[in-house]
């Protein structure tokens, strides 16, 4: 390795906060960490780097007390530290961000910011002062939630937010964010890094996840690098290169976000077009609505549609999947006028969605990988008895876990104890198994390693230039500019501008997503 | 004027036809009297029977019969008619304690326990070996049928052997699965198989059929419904215990009706039925063999 | 539109008439089933029959509101008529001095005051419940199993103790918990009322009572978030268990008696109270106001069809459709809500 | 390092003990237990008395056949007892030609042959499962509210048809279905094990099995892959309706009689094998093997204690307890296996 620092050793100005010696962790089939040694001092960002699978949400789960490690021994502030419930690490000032959500959805923001601390006295709450402290933790993050609102009814950012929200708002001597903006856009990203810096100033430790290396470039110090469950080395940022990183991570060079060789928009009938689309929002009145969408995708065209957090991004994808009901305007499939009441009408007509929020919406926890991946495939199937056999399932998945480089123990493994970025290929290769004519992928690559981020622009190339038309809505501007062909940008549920791939910039596309004035649809 | 008449007629639960037969027979003697009966249905749940006195009283009934779920646990309710001082007359299970009844109509389940145990002895004098079905555990009935007939063979414990005690909750498929075991698990035949209820002993029956023991297995139930009578009369079931239910109704709806129309007391506030074995001999004093096709 | 989103302007909402519909509608159901009953019988609105209506759910509705806590957490406890009928037995025994001075008039000689009566009770509720939760939460098994056990074990352990039959009276000092009048209330209405008030505050007021919220919400989430899930979900059992043997007693006091073989049957028509309100079997949502409309919800209908002298086989029928169609309407008014 | 990872190398595993031990926890809780009473009580182990359990669980194993389909839906029916009464006496109906035509030994002239009974039962549950089925995917009621419904309800009708009597004597061809045997094996076993196996077969390898599980596991997510979750869950009903209609069938044909008061707190013992055979009653997880285990593990335990003449007390706490102990084994085993 020629990583620029020896793994383990803290900057010298920094007294020591955390170090890890020889943690490892065995799942059934999966050595999941092994000999894991790590140092992290107060005022300290260490970005924790490695593609998907390779353990640090492990590791994240062992110091957080969710899951116990086999063997090893964690020093906290010089002490041995050894948290057997999540409660016990909090209570040694050790907040995490997970990666999955951990927010009750049945209860309100302000309560999931404020669960187990909240003000009051005797076992009261303080009904006032929880609202009060949470608004605030809020707005601190440029936010305005209304705190009173379910959490069940946010969007995933905003979800995502008030998870920030309430780690931030805690007495913490050492933060851990598993990829905390993986589902953020570049505004909250901002304001989320500048928060970073400002704790880092208050000499509060915090190990950063990411896979956005631009972001470990802005605000890390230091950079450890797992592979395969083991340590592969440490960097400092200061001197080192995202090619560099991205090298210690898959052991090879990797091109940086390079322009897919797409999609060349194929003249004729458009595969979809919706004309005057609206909808209104299902579970809460007051939020925003998709009004008078009118826009179309060729086959074999990428459409990008970019915006920001709230934008209506993902309501007009489920819109025109049946997944929500429209009240107003028309769609098209192949210039035929069509009437999509469900997802099982839009599949029926060659529309695949891969959906924002995998976990509510796309997995089967208590099922293997291979019937989470055959769910829609096995509806094409002709067999008689609709027979479905183990053996096709699996053969399926094997296809599929080479395409997209899924790391997993077996294809009956639970698709719960994957990783978070292979849990996402799975769903990706459900749609894909289908064969679909159009496919609107909602956050593709949310929480997917750089290497399969670049394999999934690749496989979406691919798609397109058989014919399929794509549309990918994507929080990471560089990614929509990498990706697609065109590009529609949408603010408070309006189109608000259009542009073509080699015009975009981010700084245009910024501006058309901020833009006050709608276009008057074409 | 007996139009105007309102009779609240409870028994203890219609998921028991017994009970089924009983309210049947009480709402036709009410209704042959000219009044309208208002029917409840305890569900085998004290404080539901004695709610539905507590609304029979709201809606200003003029008398009661009832056929209470348990003695005890209704003597508050039975207070409480006394206080509003509507006439009652309770039927089969007698509640001692309550003040203002008119009358108690009943034909005690011990002493139709009792009569089972006769019936043993008298069937073999040479002692024999007894499986005994109970009914539901705790349930009065139960309880009281179990201690009549353990009061006539406990005596005899030298020549009468309870091979097995075991409850099938008053139920037949129960009384079947029961019985079933028994059968493959006794070390010897038992002679005779001794059921709280009938349902239970039409069970029992069916599972000494599966092995061929019909006849030689004898099987006495309790409470002489149309099954058990066609049973004993197609020389099934060796007898049956009889207690007149419909005959109780009906004097107890006349008692009640003669009081409120006549207010005239009865001579006296018990009537006791004696309950008899019936078995194909006797067969004719059922009082439901016209039901039986 | 230039106007800032409505989202931006939090806290202050516009009038919305189907939130409140949604959010009465058991209420609103219970009123207008009232009503029909008051239209057919004019008694039936009598205060002494709504009193009656209000005693003979009071048992059952303090079961009720301790499954409130339960069903919240996403569990459920299937053994409250048994550890009922268990704990009315333990308060005869304590009140008449053993199991042995049985039946109705026995002496009182070596029996203990009512106060000493309901302190078994409850306690033995109490313990029941802790070793339930411990099940649970120790060796994991899901409560639906566990309080299965428990509904058998508890009865039998009942019918033992007991030995099959009931023991009946008892001094007035202790009937008078469930045939007394506090003012012109029964005095078991008194004690439900006051422990839903109690439950009510418990639930909305309390950090326990929010934590019981965020376990039936999402129990993973709520560990991660740093509660004590386990202690969580064992206090609502032992609150269970409270509950159960509070009733146990009250129930006993009515009617002057405890029987082996009370509250057969009870766990369905307490769940279904709980569920009549509003309460979702997954966990996380529900209120005590809910489940005190549901009680009545099933008082009144009882009620009512004996007044309007239906058939009892009919009365099962338009029972069950009544339930059904009660929480229809609760579905449908949350569904136009969203709508709206 | 640079051995390949574990991860890398899917599909072939090494023996794994521990995951055989999780996978039949139940079986191997089953065979402990039959090993104890066969100790104790030998005849216990004769074909005639195991033949006798089978016989005993086969009517609440066809009911629990259906269960499985549900609660792998994350629903549940608790009308199955009333259900299975109601069928019965509809066959017992069409079989003697008409309730008037009531009680035993009556004349058989119109009457019907056993085919059309079991046509008419069978007709008759899948109706009741589909008014059901409709009325929680179209109104939206909760299953265990709406099947509390049909509890009540169904149980009333057939009160009311049935005019609170049995229904009894049967023609043999008749009641084959339930007394007679094929070979040595009892008709109702036969039955069982056909359904079973069928079951099992389309849980397994079919679409629609594949789909209850999907349901199960995330309705939402099913339905954004493209299932029709609406007419899953109808099916599931239907298909719970018929195997009401079935057991009805069978227990008539077994009793010679049909009783309006059949089936009385079937729903637990039901719920309780599925559950007990480690069916999730949050849905997703479960197979009919497990059923199949947890109702013969609620047979043996019945028998085995009638045999042991354990007295009917102390039963019910020696039941209570080991079904706990059934599944906290199981939970064990699987927790083994995990830390593995
Ligand atoms: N509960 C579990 N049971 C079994 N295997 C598990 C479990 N949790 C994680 N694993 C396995 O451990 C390995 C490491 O997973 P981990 O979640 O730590 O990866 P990660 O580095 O966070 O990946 P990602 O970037 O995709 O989030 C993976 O192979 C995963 O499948
Ligand atoms: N499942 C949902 N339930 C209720 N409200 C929702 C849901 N999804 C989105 N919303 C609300 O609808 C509005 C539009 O959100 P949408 O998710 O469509 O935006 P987006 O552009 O995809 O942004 P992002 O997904 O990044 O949050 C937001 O105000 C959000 O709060
Ligand atoms: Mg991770
Ligand atoms: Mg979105």
């Amino acid at each position: 390795m020629t990583a620029s620092g020896l793994a383990g050793d803290t900057h010298p100005s920094r007294p020591a906060l955390l170090s890890v010696r020889g943690v490892s962790k065995r799942f059934p089939g999966v050595q999941a960490l092994s000999g894991i040694d790590l140092d992290l001092g107060t005022g300290e960002v260490l970005a924790l780097l490695g593609e998907n699978g390779a353990g640090k949400s492990t590791l994240l789960k062992i110091l957080s007390g969710a899951q116990a490690a086999d063997v090893g021994t964690i020093l906290l502030n010089g002490v041995p530290y050894v948290p057997a419930q999540p409660h016990e690490a909090q209570a040694n000032g050790v907040v995490t961000i997970y990666q999955e959500f951990t927010l009750i959805p049945t209860l309100s923001v302000a309560e999931n910011i404020m669960i187990g601390r909240e003000p009051g006295r005797a076992g009261f709450v303080h009904w006032g002062a929880t609202f009060g402290v949470a608004r605030e933790a809020l707005s601190r993050l440029g936010l305005s939630i209304n705190p009173r609102r379910l959490v069940r009814d946010l969007s995933v950012a905003d979800q995502q937010m008030v998870e920030i929200a309430r780690a931030l708002s805690m007495e913490a001597r050492l933060i851990i964010m598993d990829e905390p903006t993986a589902a953020l856009s570049v505004a909250e990203v901002e304001r989320l890094l500048a928060l970073v810096r400002i704790l880092k100033g208050r000499g509060i430790g915090i190990i950063y996840v990411t896979h956005r290396l631009d972001e470990v470039m802005t605000v890390c110090d230091r950079a450890t690098v797992l592979r395969d469950g083991r340590l592969v080395g440490s960097a400092d940022i200061a001197t080192t290169s995202i090619d560099h990183l991205i090298r210690m991570m898959v052991g090879r060079d990797l091109g940086a976000m390079a322009p897919v060789e797409g999609g060349s928009a194929r003249p004729g009938v458009p595969a979809l077009r919706v004309s005057r689309l609206c909808t209104r929002n299902t579970a809460d009145p007051h939020a925003t609505t998709v009004t008078d969408i009118t826009l179309s995708v060729q086959p074999g065209e990428i459409l990008g549609i970019a915006g920001l957090v709230g934008a209506g991004r993902t309501e007009l994808a489920r819109a025109i999947f049946g997944a929500d009901s429209i009240t107003g305007g028309q769609i098209f499939v192949e210039g035929r006028e069509v009437a999509i009441r469900s997802p099982a009408d839009a599949i029926a007509l060659g529309i695949g969605l891969v959906p924002e929020d995998r976990k509510q919406q796309a997995l089967f926890l208590s099922l293997a990988i291979r019937n989470n991946m055959a769910v829609t495939a096995m509806g094409r199937r002709r067999a008689p008895f609709d027979y479905v056999s183990d053996a096709w399932e699996r053969g399926l998945v094997r296809e599929f876990q080479k395409a997209l480089g899924i790391r997993m123990a077996s294809p009956d493994q639970a698709i719960g104890n994957l990783s978070g970025g292979n849990q996402q290929k799975v769903v990706l290769a459900r749609w894909l198994a289908l064969k679909p004519k159009i496919l609107i992928v909602d956050e593709p690559t949310r929480g997917i390693d750089v290497a399969a981020k670049a394999e999934v622009h690749g496989l979406l190339g691919r798609l397109a230039q058989d014919g399929i038309a794509v549309i990918v809505i994507s929080s990471e501007l560089p990614e929509v500019i990498a990706l697609a062909d065109r590009i529609v940008t949408l603010r408070e549920g309006r189109l608000t501008g259009e542009v073509a791939r080699r015009k975009a910039t981010e700084e245009s596309l910024m501006r058309l997503m901020t833009l006050r004035t709608a276009l008057e649809p074409a | 004027t007996a139009k105007d008449l309102t009779i609240l007629t409870s028994v203890p639960g219609l998921n028991f036809p017994f009970f089924v037969h009983m309210l049947k027979a009480m709402k036709a003697e009410v209704t042959a009297q000219g009044a309208t009966p208002l029917e409840a249905d305890g569900q085998n749940n004290a404080p539901k029977q004695t709610a539905d006195v507590e609304a029979g009283l709201t809606k200003g009934v003029d008398g009661i019969v009832m056929s209470p779920i348990d003695v005890n646990a209704m003597a508050p309710a039975l207070n409480e008619i006394a206080d509003a001082g509507v006439p009652v007359v309770t039927i089969d299970r007698r509640v001692p304690t309550a003040k203002n009844v008119l009358a108690h109509v009943g034909a005690d389940n011990v002493k139709g326990g009792e009569a089972q145990g006769q019936w043993v002895l008298d069937t073999f004098p040479n002692g024999a070996t007894i499986v005994n079905l109970q009914g539901q555990p705790g349930a009065s009935p139960a309880i009281d049928r179990n201690k009549g007939l353990h009061n006539v063979l406990d005596a005899h414990k030298d020549k009468y052997k309870f091979a097995a005690e075991q409850t099938a909750n008053f139920a037949r498929d129960q009384g079947l699965s029961v019985t079933e075991a028994l059968l493959s698990s006794l070390p010897t035949q038992p002679d005779v198989i001794v059921s709280a209820n009938d349902d239970m002993a039409l069970g029992a029956f069916e599972a000494l059929k599966g092995r061929n023991l019909q006849g030689k297995v004898k099987v006495i139930g309790f409470d002489a419904l149309p099954d058990a009578l066609a049973s004993i009369r197609d020389g099934g079931m060796a007898g049956t215990v009889e207690q007149f239910p419909a005959e109780q109704s009906k004097t107890a709806v006349d008692i009640l009706m003669r009081y409120i129309k006549e207010k005239k007391k009865p001579d006296s506030d018990l009537v006791l039925l004696t309950p008899i074995v019936l078995t194909k001999q006797n067969l004719s004093k059922a009082e439901r063999l016209d039901e039986v096709k | 539109m230039t106007s800032a989103p409505i989202t931006q302007n939090p806290d202050k909402q516009p009038f919305d008439a189907f939130g409140l519909l949604a959010r009465f509608a058991p209420l609103i159901f219970l009123v207008i089933l009232m009503a029909v009953f008051a239209t057919l019988q004019p008694r039936f609105l009598s205060t002494i029959n709504l009193l009656n209506v209000l005693r003979q759910i009071s048992i059952s509705g303090l079961l009720a509101i301790g499954m409130t806590f339960v069903i919240l957490t996403a569990g459920i406890d299937l053994s409250v008529g048994s550890l009922l009928a268990f704990c009315g037995i333990v308060a005869a025994i304590v009140a008449k001095g053993g199991a042995a001075g049985n039946f109705a008039g026995g002496g009182h000689g070596a029996g203990h005051g009512w106060g000493l009566a309901l302190l078994a009770a409850v306690a033995v509720g109490i313990l029941c419940g802790l070793l339930q939760g411990a099940a649970i939460t120790k060796a994991k098994v899901p409560p639906f199993v566990v309080t299965l056990g428990g509904m058998s074990a508890f009865r039998g352990a009942t019918l033992l103790l007991a030995n099959g039959g009931p023991i009946s009276g008892f001094d007035e000092s202790f009937t008078f918990w469930g045939q007394g009048r506090i003012g012109m209330i029964p005095t078991p209405v008194v004690i439900f009322i006051a422990f839903a008030v109690l439950a009510h505050l418990i639930l909305r007021y309390t950090r326990f009572g929010r934590q019981v919220y965020a376990v039936g919400g999402n129990a993973e989430a709520a560990r991660l978030s740093g509660l004590k899930v386990p202690r969580i979900l064992l206090s609502v059992y032992v609150l269970m268990g409270f509950f159960s043997g509070l009733a146990g007693f009250v129930l006993a006091a009515r009617l002057n008696s405890a029987e082996a073989v009370a509250g057969i049957g009870y766990e369905l028509t307490v769940i279904a109270s709980v569920v009549i309100g509003g309460t979702s079997l997954f966990g996380g949502i529900g209120t005590i106001f809910g489940t005190v409309v549901g009680a009545i919800l099933i008082g009144v209908l009882l009620n009512g069809l004996v007044l309007l002298n239906v058939s009892s086989y009919i009365q099962q029928i338009v029972i069950g459709l009544i339930i059904v169609l009660a929480v229809a309407f609760d579905t449908y008014a949350k569904s136009r809500r969203r709508r709206a």
